[in-house]
């Protein structure tokens, strides 16, 4: 009774519906995938609640559940090297990206660097292409027929200049084309912070690297970590790039997962390899939690002070080169995509054997719709994650809900192809017949990309004061109130970095598209994923070349237009 | 449910079939419309690959949404459906008479839950700027000859099915203490092991490998393309047809029947053709040097049975075998 | 409806005890300050009033309701946070707005909280009220910041964003209103007319007023009564002249106002007046005590500077001056007499000198001046 | 070395002048202190002093050297901020010692560098050398912060926080010390050992120091010099006694302490003393002023609050008692006279009775204690 009266409140409602929400469409579906496991069959759940009959089939699976699959997976040793491999991967590709990140995020948020609108621009483009496209592009320029191979044989180099076919190939690619989902939300962290704190430090005979390694860098940790997690995740859970490089010797649990589950049917197997990779996931959760409790610094105070620009020269240009040669490998790739995309054919050559717009002419007379789908897709997804995100972070960050916060990451981790078969068996049948609505699509592509909203949102969010809602409160506005006209907007940053990676990842998305995207609502990734399925790379790489500029232009318009607003 | 509604179809209009087919989807397209054209009834085309169709249909089990399903590189995932326990039996009037193997080919199945629509053929695609018609390997062991070492792509069987009919008729044929060690020594010759079945011919296309085992309507749909690939029928082959069946419950079987009906007719048999596919129907003449005539020759015998028994086996012991 | 009330307050920061059996009455309307050192528990205290802090233990009463239980924005407790906790996003307008804005949204129809919403989130798309508009003018104007009601108030000195704190509380006109230093970093000049407009705010609606300061001049001025408090604990609540004047220890004392503290010995009395030995003086006293060991208290505008003996006093005493301070209208001297090192103010009076350090002065104290305790 | 020069110092915020041509001329080791109201530009000053403003025109100087073009880690000034500008990353004890720490960082062999950087970053994993260590702990002790010395700052009240700024500032002993209202939020008796502490550093170092307040008093008491400001000027410059006896302007006189300030008008001279008619009534004063329009200047202790007319007095008035206020050692009334409202201050005598509101009074100023501007 009293828990009911002290949760009743708006805020305490909006927290109940958030958790029915992750429960119904996150935690039974992945809960009746990991039945599979035992049943190895599919099980209907809530088909089971309203009907004798599906609820009699449904307890003689269980009656005939066996633990073989447990058995054949913890005795098969390759599992376990391929859990050590995957580790060993996302742990370097987290490293290396973190290193990379903090100058750009830096030079982004708080320089007047040099081309800073171009380079932003710029560090969007890698989260467009699909990761097959930019695997294939990679392949392109360092592979044995390779333009760069070629330029590099031709200045006296032998062999390659990059294997792209290694783990190294694999590192390179990853970290080039993932770097942006840490970018955006470490931006996010450093715009936020407070700028009196550096003064102080420089006013104490620190130089500004100094204030920058000792003051803002250690401010921005937690924000940063919370990135690290979304960076671990994905690297540790994308096959796009492994199955397309990974060296024979080199095997990946996910790939591994994606080879039970797309190759054979094996539900138990991938379930299994998916429960392994959750618990791997919250183990890394765990740690970053457990070291960096109790740091929430709240930078932001109720003494606002103002967000000054260093326009040290010296600094400022560095950062621009550096930041100008990081984008520099997306960069070329894309343009090897773009190529492509006009090539009739390319092969042995350093460049294509002819030109054409074909391509682009199919996709106009094609595709527009699926234009539109995408778009229309993403923004419901948009939206939903943003609202989600605010609160999750604030349930997370205010309150401590750890529980919370957990549940949001899991669905970094679980591959598309697993969450997606999970979706479709739960929500098939009635009572809840959702497949082949747009909305469940919408609800799945929010689910599936709202980490990155999340963890961008958690970190501006650790940066905020708590006095500055209290104030708010003690204004009279319920905690509901507060959260949405004063946290909210100072979180604005972190929404809008978030915003860009989830509109992004879901119009890119395909794993769960191609499983559930009813065909009147079949977005541009679906034409693209056809594309690749029927060899025609070519159209592939157009469209994702579309995507890219559709994409630019969109970011462009809604910066405008938030220019304007704030 | 919607079943309570809806005529009996085949008439002018009627409910629409669904197709789940993992073919290109021009193609589906394609017939799809042919349908339409010839019986007015709407056809929805579902493109995924075979293993997201699959597992679709799987999850689906309870309400499932598709008719038809047509196509999956081969017959080995429709003998998994089967006992999957998502697709039922039907066999066209057309096919009623056919032998289950004919020129060791099985054709359909025994109980009658697929028949075959076209000819697959495990080959070598080369690219022809890299590697001249005399020179391309001509039987499987060529591809040990040391002048391809490095050069060589062929699908994972870890993760192909494709790749895994390679290695079971290779071995159903050899024994398997020899397949183990030719299989190794092929892997050696590999620059490159790609899970998909068609990444190989793929990257034959583009310069990244001489030689790429694969089916041959990879090879000659990029040669109609443009690109710089042949096909190599290798002497002794694994020849399998591309099936089509009724999917189990699905929400319009007297269509679903109907549109199996239609693949074997010289409609669509004609479309295949345009495709690059090898058509089943002798009447209909196929686009590329390949015809069922041409080929039956290199059939290898395939005992299918052998190789349900033997799939999963192979595949996890290839994971631990080959380093 | 407004008094407050705080029973057996206690509160521990992970086991750190704050604040001890903390017991208040605050009368419905009073102008009540808590005055203590830096760290003694004054903020904590607030925030349990208002809800930010869960006690320990203790209950907390505001009129005859028990609100240990309620949410902070239930409560309808203005308050001036100590870090002014201004809202860096909104302007200085929107955020003195703010409680109006939150006011309007309760019980009104859908349009217009929809209106309020979008106006709190940016106020150029949707005009406010006009008596909404009025009263932050209003209260803009008291504090003087009327021509800085758009800037940012990351744009505002110091004292400028205290101003605002203090306007957004006042505002609301709250049932209690809490201020944590509300006047800390403004001038005197300031300070005084600011004292004013809370006093005046403060009476015309009857708000029942807590008050941090660290001035206890403030403190004097303004409160009804005053709380001393010391290392989480209350010492002595009473008027501020009852407080001045009867300090129950020397700490209070010394704390209300500036004490010469110094321990001695009860002597038998003398024509009606205690008689204290201290070092090898005597000092007469008004005052009594009921034990030997006493602590002689003498206010140092009580000692009075004087070149030469004077009978006017009972007490009479030789020193020298160690150190002169000048404070404007005072200077304050250090003076050394016996063991003991006295503070003694007198009035500056400008063109006289002030006295060197190592002249010699008689102090004269009157017996009514002398405090035992 | 160490002195600090101004010159022409003009300084925009977005077309806004906040600064207009303040020149300063502050000599090494002198204490000086910046005095004017809220928004006036003090903070601005200061941080264009220490770097963390761009002056929009005007030259500043640390002894010899032009400083405008060096960063602020090059111009050795500690800063204690308005804000304070804790790092909240870092527990007190580190937050003291960051500069120490820095200032190891120069010339020192690579071995050293890397472990004072790594206990920069973390000082669980590299202890503090020796010297550090005691310099910190005699500092901490300084502020009396030892016991919180391993807080991390959030968890420190409002006035421990302000210390842990002062002591940060304090323990690099910097060329020159800028304190910008670094004591606003201590009780009265921290006050006063914290401004002995300061002074006594300041003194020892010879440390160059500018400094902020609000608090006339506290600049009186401690400044050797103090500037006034108002409205981004700098109106008058000169020691405590001299702003206090000789403001140059109403507004300092008002703004040095409380005045009563009437305009009058000169009539010709008696005895000696000028003769200033207000009103229907006239005061005699010692000053003198070559104008005929004058502003009478009356501090309010020194307006004698009488029973009885006086002989001892040559400006002698009637007047009503309006209002009393309190304020601890004394007691200010309000007090009508003629058209005016006069200020004047007596002290307090605990158990004599305040004069209630409607008492007549007579009041006694001497010609000294009047001053003409
Ligand atoms: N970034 C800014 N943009 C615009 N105006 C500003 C900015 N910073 C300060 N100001 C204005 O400049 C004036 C002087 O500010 P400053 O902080 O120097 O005052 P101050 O004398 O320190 O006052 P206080 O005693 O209240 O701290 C103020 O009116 C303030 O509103
Ligand atoms: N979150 C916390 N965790 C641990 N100790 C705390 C915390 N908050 C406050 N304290 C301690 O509690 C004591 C009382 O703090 P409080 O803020 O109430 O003091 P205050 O009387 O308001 O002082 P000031 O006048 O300096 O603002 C202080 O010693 C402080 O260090
Ligand atoms: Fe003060
Ligand atoms: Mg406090
Ligand atoms: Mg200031």
């Amino acid at each position: 009774m009293k828990w009911l009266k002290r949760n009743f409140t708006g805020i305490g409602i909006v927290k109940l519906v958030i958790y029915a929400f992750f429960i119904l469409f996150l935690i039974i579906p992945l809960l009746s995938v990991f039945l599979v496991s035992f049943t190895n069959e599919p099980i209907n759940l809530f088909g089971s609640l309203i009907s004798m009959e599906t609820l009699q089939h449904t307890v003689s699976q269980f009656t005939h559940a066996t633990v073989d699959n447990f058995k054949s997976v913890f005795s098969n040793g390759t599992y376990f090297s391929a859990l050590l491999n995957s580790l060993r991967l996302s742990f370097l590709v987290s490293i290396i990206v973190l290193i990379v990140c903090v100058p750009i995020a830096y030079g982004i948020a708080r320089t007047k660097m040099p081309f800073k609108k171009t380079i932003s621009a710029l560090c969007t483009i890698p989260l467009i292409v699909p990761t097959f496209i930019s695997a294939y592009a990679f392949i392109i320029m360092f592979g044995r027929a390779g333009w760069v191979t070629y330029l590099y044989n031709s200045l006296g180099g032998e062999g390659f200049l990059i294997d792209p076919y290694s783990f190294t190939g694999i590192v390179l690619v990853q970290v080039f084309f993932f770097f942006p989902y840490a970018l955006w939300p470490m931006v996010a962290t450093f715009k936020v912070s407070d700028v009196s704190l550096e003064e102080a430090s420089r006013n104490m005979g620190s130089k500004s690297w100094l204030t920058f390694v000792t003051v803002t860098f250690p401010l921005a940790i937690p924000g940063m970590l919370s990135t690290a997690l979304v960076i671990f995740a994905v690297s540790f859970s994308d096959f796009g790039t492994p199955i397309i490089l990974a060296p024979t010797d080199l095997n990946l649990l996910v790939v591994e997962a994606y080879r039970e589950i797309a190759g054979f049917f094996n539900w138990g197997g991938a379930a299994i390899l998916t429960v392994i990779m959750i618990a791997v996931a919250g183990f890394v959760f765990w740690l970053q939690n457990h070291f960096f409790k109790g740091k929430d610094y709240g930078a932001l105070s109720g003494k606002p002070k103002q967000v000054k620009m260093n326009d040290n020269k010296l600094l400022s240009g560095s950062l621009s080169v550096f930041a100008g040669f990081v984008v520099l490998v997306p960069l070329l790739a894309m343009l090897t995509v773009f190529m492509q995309s006009i090539a009739t054919t390319w092969g042995v050559d350093p460049l294509p054997a002819g030109y054409t717009l074909n391509h682009y002419k199919d996709i106009f007379t094609n595709s527009l719709g699926n234009i539109q789908n995408s778009i229309i897709l993403a923004l419901g997804a948009l939206v939903l994650s943003i609202i989600i995100a605010t609160f999750v972070s604030y349930f997370v960050v205010r309150q401590n809900s750890t529980g919370l916060d957990f549940m949001t990451t899991v669905p970094l981790i679980v591959p598309g192809i697993a969450f997606g078969i999970a979706l479709i068996q739960t929500f098939n049948t009635a009572p809840l017949q959702l497949t082949g609505t747009a909305a469940i699509l919408i609800i799945a592509y929010s689910i599936r990309r709202l980490p990155y909203m999340v963890r961008s949102t958690v970190g501006t969010m650790k940066s905020i004061k708590g006095d500055i809602e209290e104030a708010a409160v003690n204004l009279g506005a319920s905690t509901l109130t507060a959260a949405v006209t004063v946290i909210g907007p100072l979180m604005l940053p972190g929404i809008a970095a978030g915003s860009i990676l989830v509109f992004i990842t879901v119009i890119k998305e395909t794993s769960i598209t191609i499983l559930m995207a009813p065909a009147e609502w079949a977005p541009m990734s679906l034409a693209i994923f056809q594309n690749i399925l029927r060899a025609e790379y070519y159209s592939a790489a157009a469209m994702s070349i579309v995507l890219v500029v559709l994409v630019l232009v969109l970011q462009a318009i809604a910066n405008r237009f938030s220019r304007k607003e704030l | 449910g919607e079943e309570s509604s809806g005529g009996e179809g085949g008439k002018e209009g009627g409910k629409p079939i669904t197709l789940y087919s993992p073919e290109t989807p021009e193609l589906s397209k394609e017939l799809a419309a042919k349908y339409e054209e010839l019986y007015g009834t709407k056809v929805n085309v579902n493109y995924a690959g075979t293993n997201v169709l699959v597992n679709k249909m799987m999850a689906e089990k309870g309400n499932p949404q598709a008719d038809v399903w047509y196509g999956g590189g081969g017959i080995l995932p429709f003998e998994a459906a089967v006992d999957k326990d998502i697709i039922t039996s039907y066999i066209p009037e057309s096919a009623k008479d056919w032998e289950v193997v004919e020129n060791g080919i099985k054709v359909k199945h025994q109980d009658g839950y697929y028949v075959g629509a076209e000819m697959f053929v495990l080959g070598f695609a080369y690219n022809t700027e890299l590697v001249s018609e005399e020179e391309a390997p001509k039987t499987w062991e060529d591809l040990l000859d040391p002048k391809w070492k490095g050069k060589i792509q062929f699908p994972n069987p870890a993760a192909s099915g494709t790749a895994t009919l390679m290695v079971l008729s290779y071995m159903m044929q050899h024994g398997e203490e020899v397949g183990w060690e030719y299989f190794q020594k092929l892997k050696d010759q590999a620059n490159s092991i790609p899970d998909s079945g068609s990444g190989p011919t793929k990257g034959a296309a583009m310069g990244e490998a001489h030689i790429a085992v694969g089916f041959d309507f990879m090879a000659y749909e990029h040669q109609a393309n443009g690109e710089t690939v042949d096909f190599i029928v290798p002497e002794k082959t694994p020849i399998l047809v591309n099936p089509v069946t009724l999917v189990k419950d699905g929400p319009n079987p007297e269509g679903g029947k109907k549109f199996m009906d239609f693949m074997l007719g010289k409609d669509a048999q004609q479309i295949l053709a345009d495709w690059y596919h090898i058509p089943i129907n002798p009447e209909v003449e196929s686009k590329t040097p390949l015809s069922l005539d041409k080929i039956k020759e290199h059939a290898v015998d395939l005992d299918i049975d052998w190789v349900n028994e033997n799939y999963d086996r192979i595949r996890d012991e290839w994971k631990t075998k080959i380093q | 409806m407004g008094s407050v009330v705080v029973e057996k307050l206690t509160k521990d920061f992970s086991g750190v005890t704050v604040l001890q059996n903390i017991n208040l009455d605050i009368k419905e309307g009073e102008f009540f300050a808590l005055l203590g050192p830096s760290g003694c528990g004054k903020t904590t205290t607030m925030r349990c009033i208002a809800g930010f802090e869960k006690p320990t233990s203790g209950v907390i009463r505001i009129g005859e309701k028990v609100i240990n239980g309620l949410t902070p924005n239930q409560r309808n407790c203005g308050m001036v946070f100590q870090s002014y906790a201004l809202f860096p996003h909104m302007n200085v307008f929107d955020n003195v707005a703010y409680s109006l804005n939150v006011k309007r949204l309760k019980g009104s129809n859908v349009l217009k909280k929809m209106a309020t919403y979008t106006r709190m989130l940016n106020s150029r798309l949707v005009k406010y009220p006009k008596d909404i508009e009025k009263k932050v003018r209003d209260i803009l104007e008291y504090v003087e910041l009327t021509e800085h009601a758009k800037k940012l108030t990351s744009a505002l000195s110091g004292g400028q964003q205290q101003r605002v704190a203090l306007a957004r509380a006042l505002v609301m006109e709250p049932e209690v209103l809490l201020m944590d230093e509300p006047l800390s970093n403004l001038d005197q000049k300031l300070r005084h007319t600011m004292r004013n407009t809370i006093r005046k705010i403060q009476q015309d609606l009857k708000i029942t007023t807590i008050f941090v300061t660290h001035d206890q001049e403030e403190a004097m001025s303004m409160a009804d009564r005053v709380a001393v408090m010391n290392e989480g604990e209350i010492l002595q609540i009473g008027t501020p002249t009852d407080l001045y004047s009867n300090p129950r220890t020397p700490f209070i004392a010394d704390f209300v106002g500036t004490s010469n503290i110094i321990p001695g010995e009860m002597l038998d009395p003398e024509d009606g007046l205690s008689v204290i030995q201290i070092g090898n003086q005597v000092v007469k006293s008004v005052s009594t005590a009921d034990k030997k060991a006493v602590q002689v208290i003498i206010r140092p505008e009580n000692i009075n500077v004087l070149k030469e003996e004077s009978k006017e006093y009972d007490n009479s005493f030789e020193g020298e001056i160690l150190f002169a301070t000048y404070l404007g209208s005072i200077v304050r001297y250090d003076i050394k007499v016996g063991d003991y090192t006295l503070t003694a103010d007198t009035t500056y009076e400008s063109g006289k000198n002030i006295l060197k350090a190592g002249t010699s002065v008689k102090l004269g104290v009157s017996p009514e001046r002398v405090l035992l305790i």
